[in-house]
């Protein structure tokens, strides 16, 4: 299995590129290109999370004997652990969502070749780098994630989807000289770059206060804006509503947790090290943008009528609720968070495909002018109400699991006042949602929408596909489901203080053979 | 030192491109030279005074390379986050042609149609 | 075809001149390179002497450098005499003169010897037609004067490229 | 760009001189990357400004330029996809992206075959990709085709 972990960067590349190739000649082929493509990454990721692998692949190891003595194997250190698995699976899972939703949601569109290359990049993008072993790598993922995503939010070639793009290309860009600027720096103090050793060596107190806070600083800003932490938002109202729908929920639901959640994680807990020097200050700047970030992106979401853009706007406190849950630096605190962020990528996805259709049927993404549309379109009403209900965390669905875990979190590290927070957003989030399902699907149909049909099944299969799963998630949650999500948070943190987690993860990259 | 100041004028000057003006190519010349002091910056991490290229010539002595061969490794970074900035460097510019075409200016404050 | 070799024969000299590598491998990589780039140019048509197949040519080539860099020191010369003089005796204008040569290769090395000559020029080619900056412009005749200062470089180039 | 017969007698010359030992010089970097500074990227984009000038000097109907215009985006997906096959290729050596050609004489061309090769998939897909890029912001073509320079 481990041999194999390339692939998950490998397979999506490859269909990017055969697209492209086949773009002119033979157009028809890219989507099933696209389609094996992620069927196979589905496999492959059910495949490692049953199996329950982990440890360090490494690409290259072309064995060099220095004139020192030692041999080392240079090459690019992919680390598949339990978070990894999580987050690989669940890309897998949405990404094949989005794709068949996209088969018939993108006839109106020009280009399609160069769409189902572009989405089969940003999944290169994303897998990869959730594998990341180093720094560098990681940032390169990152990067090829983004690029794509800012040619995906331009695809409509329409001004406003343009201008959001470059709106969205300019922070973006910013956001990765930071990161790439913390890079550097750590290399300067350390001459390290894999994310093991450089944890290692920072735990050791190879790097001082003033240079650790720097970096940290760089990070939190730059990860921060991939993860649209509240001040670092402004992009994502913009740039997630002007991608086509399927793009939107491939933004919303996987890019701000792969590129800004996981990455922080990996960043703040294994490298950085939130039990270090620099830990209570890191923890109480999470705790504050994940609290600005919860109230003020909900209730910038209670104001909007247009769908979309109510949708980004719930994504940003959302967010929120995983940056809290972070902050607590707890073992249950991680899982609650990773675990919300893993139920947020269903919904959230799930309502964006959604809010696609039902632009699709009504012309308009203004709620204010849709209505009873449960009358003519059942099955998208069906997933959708079923995806809001998880958002607003009722009880069986699995948002209500996370949140319960993160407020439970949140209370029992001593952290009551952020819990009232907590508990007052998942309120308003509640309010928020039955507002939509009240003004868009329920209610008296208007005039003109009398004798529309609902949308093809490829497009309303996986909008009820991924409300069963987030009520699948909520149900098995209690049998069995906790455990997986519990491991994949003690890669990066546990509560035995004997057996700390990130020191697990430097043995296990290190047991490879490989020599610093 | 005064080389690493040099990186921080040219992340100022950059970050200034970015920030303040309002015509979008000069914008994207300012995000360009934010990435390049970026680039500057690393590559001055691995620099030594007076080391020698890190390619090993046949025969030479190996214990002399190793201590006097500038670190390849920011190098190779150096050249990979070109090649990311040439890729995003074409999107910019392809963008702005675009914005261009559909607006007749390239002043940021005509671009109307994102208000909030 | 012949052009075709030229091609051939001038890569696969920069082949070796740049790597240096004459194993097997490295000879073997030249010769596929060199064919496709000759290939590649098949269908750009340009009048062109297969100068590199032909010794006598090749011979004149050779000649035409230290004969060149004559020209072009004495012209410094000249340059330098004209902004040193406490008069300034310059001229400047653009005159056109008619070139004997016929090959475009011809027209554009005159063209360039023009240009690296100190104190002249040339700004454009046009047909048989040369536009040509000078420094000094005689008064009297002056295109005629340009075109019997070609006519030294001509003279080497006709024997290489006609 | 089609339209355009290229520019003047001069440049149309010593592009049809220089055009080929650009082109071989950037060979040359990109094959002579595992022993000299330079490599795939390098070489490409020497390659890439070489098929430039041709495009600039020759106009886009003939020459080299105006050929490779009509198959740099195939060549670039090929590129990348022979780097991907060659990557894999690994797996027969051990694992992926491992040494599979085996090895030749020290400080000779084919003294790392299997990085020899890696180099030239990069120089197709960089060269290619460059020229594909260059010509797409040249004509106002499709935005979203220059984001896929990016992953080189």
């Amino acid at each position: 299995m481990l041999d194999l972990v390339p692939l998950f960067v490998l397979i999506p590349l490859g269909a990017a590129f055969a697209c492209l190739l086949v773009k002119k000649r033979a157009p028809a082929v890219a989507p099933w290109l696209s389609l094996v493509s992620v069927v196979a990454l589905l496999g492959l990721a059910i495949a490692g999370v049953v199996q329950g692998t982990s440890g360090a692949a490494i690409a290259g190891g072309w064995s060099l004997e220095t004139h020192l003595g030692t041999s080392f194997l240079p090459g690019i250190v992919l680390v598949f652990d339990g978070l990894s698995a999580m987050f690989l699976l669940l890309v897998a899972v949405v990404s094949t969502a989005v794709l068949l939703f996209g088969l018939r949601y993108m006839d109106t569109y020009d280009g399609r070749p160069l769409y189902y290359a572009l989405l089969s990049l940003l999944i290169a993008g994303m897998n990869g780098a959730v594998l990341a072993g180093d720094l560098f790598n990681l940032y390169v993922f990152i990067e090829i994630a983004s690029i794509a995503s800012y040619a995906l939010v331009a695809f409509g070639t329409g001004g406003r989807e343009i201008e959001a793009a470059f709106k969205y290309l300019m922070l973006g860009a910013v956001a990765s000289s930071s990161i790439l600027l913390g890079i550097a720096v750590l290399y300067a103090s350390t001459g390290l770059l894999n994310m093991a050793d450089l944890g290692a060596a920072i735990a050791a107190g190879q790097v001082s206060e003033a240079t650790l806070l720097a970096v940290a600083t760089l990070f939190l800003a730059g990860l921060g804006l991939k993860a649209a932490m509240m001040p670092f938002h402004a992009w994502l109202p913009d740039a997630h509503p002007s991608a086509p729908a399927p793009i939107s929920a491939m933004l919303s639901g996987l890019l701000i947790k792969t590129l800004g959640i996981y990455a922080l994680v990996r960043v703040l807990y294994v490298v950085i090290g939130m039990d270090g020097v620099l830990g209570g200050s890191l923890q109480t700047l999470l705790l504050v943008l994940g609290c600005l970030s919860m109230v003020g992106g909900v209730l910038l979401a209670l104001g909007q009528t247009d769908l979309k853009r109510l949708l980004a706007y719930s994504s940003i406190s959302q967010m929120g609720f995983v940056l809290v849950a972070l902050g607590t630096n707890t073992w249950l605190g991680v899982a609650a968070g990773i675990y919300h962020a893993l139920n947020h990528a269903l919904f959230k996805s799930a309502l964006f495909l959604s809010a696609g259709s039902l632009e699709r049927l009504t012309g308009t993404r203004d709620i204010t002018e849709m209505g009873g549309i449960a009358r003519v379109a059942p099955a998208t009403t069906l997933g959708t109400v079923g995806a809001s209900l998880s958002i607003a965390g009722v009880p069986p669905f699995n948002g209500f699991w996370s949140k319960l875990l993160i407020l439970i979190a949140l209370f029992s590290a001593g952290l009551p006042v952020v819990g009232a927070i907590a508990a007052a957003t998942a309120v308003l989030t509640l309010v928020t949602f039955v507002k939509v399902q009240h003004k868009a699907l329920f209610g008296a149909l208007p005039e003109r929408l009398k004798d529309i049909k609902d949308v093809p099944a490829s497009m309303s299969l996986p909008v009820v596909a991924l409300a069963l799963l987030c009520l699948l998630g909520g149900l098995l949650w209690p049998l069995g489901l906790q455990d997986i999500v519990g491991d994949a948070a003690a890669s990066v943190r546990t509560d035995a203080k004997t057996n700390l987690a990130p020191e697990q993860y430097r043995t296990m990259v290190h047991s490879e053979g490989r020599q610093p | 030192m005064i080389m690493y100041a040099l990186a921080a004028v040219l992340f100022g000057v950059g970050l200034y491109g970015l920030l303040v003006k309002r015509h979008l190519l000069k914008k994207v010349l300012g995000l360009l030279i934010l990435e390049h002091a970026v680039n500057l910056f690393l590559v001055e991490v691995g620099y030594i005074e007076g080391g020698t290229p890190p390619i090993r010539i046949e025969g030479a002595d190996a214990a002399a390379f190793v201590s006097n061969a500038v670190d390849p490794v920011p190098q190779a970074l150096v050249l990979t986050s070109i090649v990311i900035g040439l890729g995003l460097a074409m999107l910019m510019v392809a963008l702005t042609l675009r914005i261009y075409e559909r607006y007749g200016s390239l002043d940021a404050n005509r671009m109307s149609e994102l208000k909030g | 075809m012949t052009k075709a070799l030229s091609a051939f024969v001038f890569c696969l000299l920069v082949w070796f001149a740049v790597t240096w590598s004459f194993d097997l491998a490295g000879i073997a990589v030249g010769v596929v390179l060199a064919a496709v780039i000759a290939y590649s140019l098949r269908d750009v048509e340009l009048e062109e002497v297969p100068l590199l197949l032909m010794p006598h040519r090749l011979f004149w080539a050779l000649a035409y450098i230290p004969v060149l860099f004559l020209y072009v020191v004495r012209a410094n010369v000249d340059v330098a005499w004209r902004v040193l003089h406490p008069a300034l005796p310059i001229r400047p204008g653009i005159v056109k003169a008619r070139t004997s040569l016929k090959t475009p290769g011809a027209r554009v090395l005159l063209a360039n010897s023009i240009t690296l000559t100190p104190g002249t020029l040339s700004v454009d080619v046009d047909g048989d037609m040369l536009y040509v900056h000078r420094i000094y412009v005689p008064e009297d005749d002056p295109d005629g004067a340009t075109e019997r200062s070609l006519e030294r470089f001509e003279g080497f180039l006709r024997r290489i490229f006609e | 760009m089609s339209d355009q017969q290229g520019m003047s007698l001069i440049v149309r010359v010593v592009t049809r001189w220089l055009f080929g030992l650009i082109l071989v010089f950037g060979l040359a970097v990109a094959l002579f990357g595992h022993l000299t500074p330079g490599g795939g990227f390098a070489g490409g984009t020497i390659v890439a400004c070489a098929f430039v000038l041709a495009i600039l000097a020759f106009g886009g109907a003939r020459g080299p330029g105006a050929t490779f215009a009509r198959w740099a985006s195939s060549l670039d997906a090929t590129g990348a996809l022979a780097f991907l096959a060659l990557a894999i290729l690994g797996y027969t050596a051990g694992a992926f992206l491992h040494q599979w050609a085996g090895k030749g004489e020290a400080f000779t061309l084919g003294s790392t075959p299997s990085i020899v090769l890696l180099n030239l998939a990069i120089l197709l897909k960089v060269g290619a990709g460059l020229f594909a890029g260059f010509i797409a912001v040249a004509l106002f073509e499709q935005t979203a085709e220059s984001g896929k320079g990016a992953d080189a």
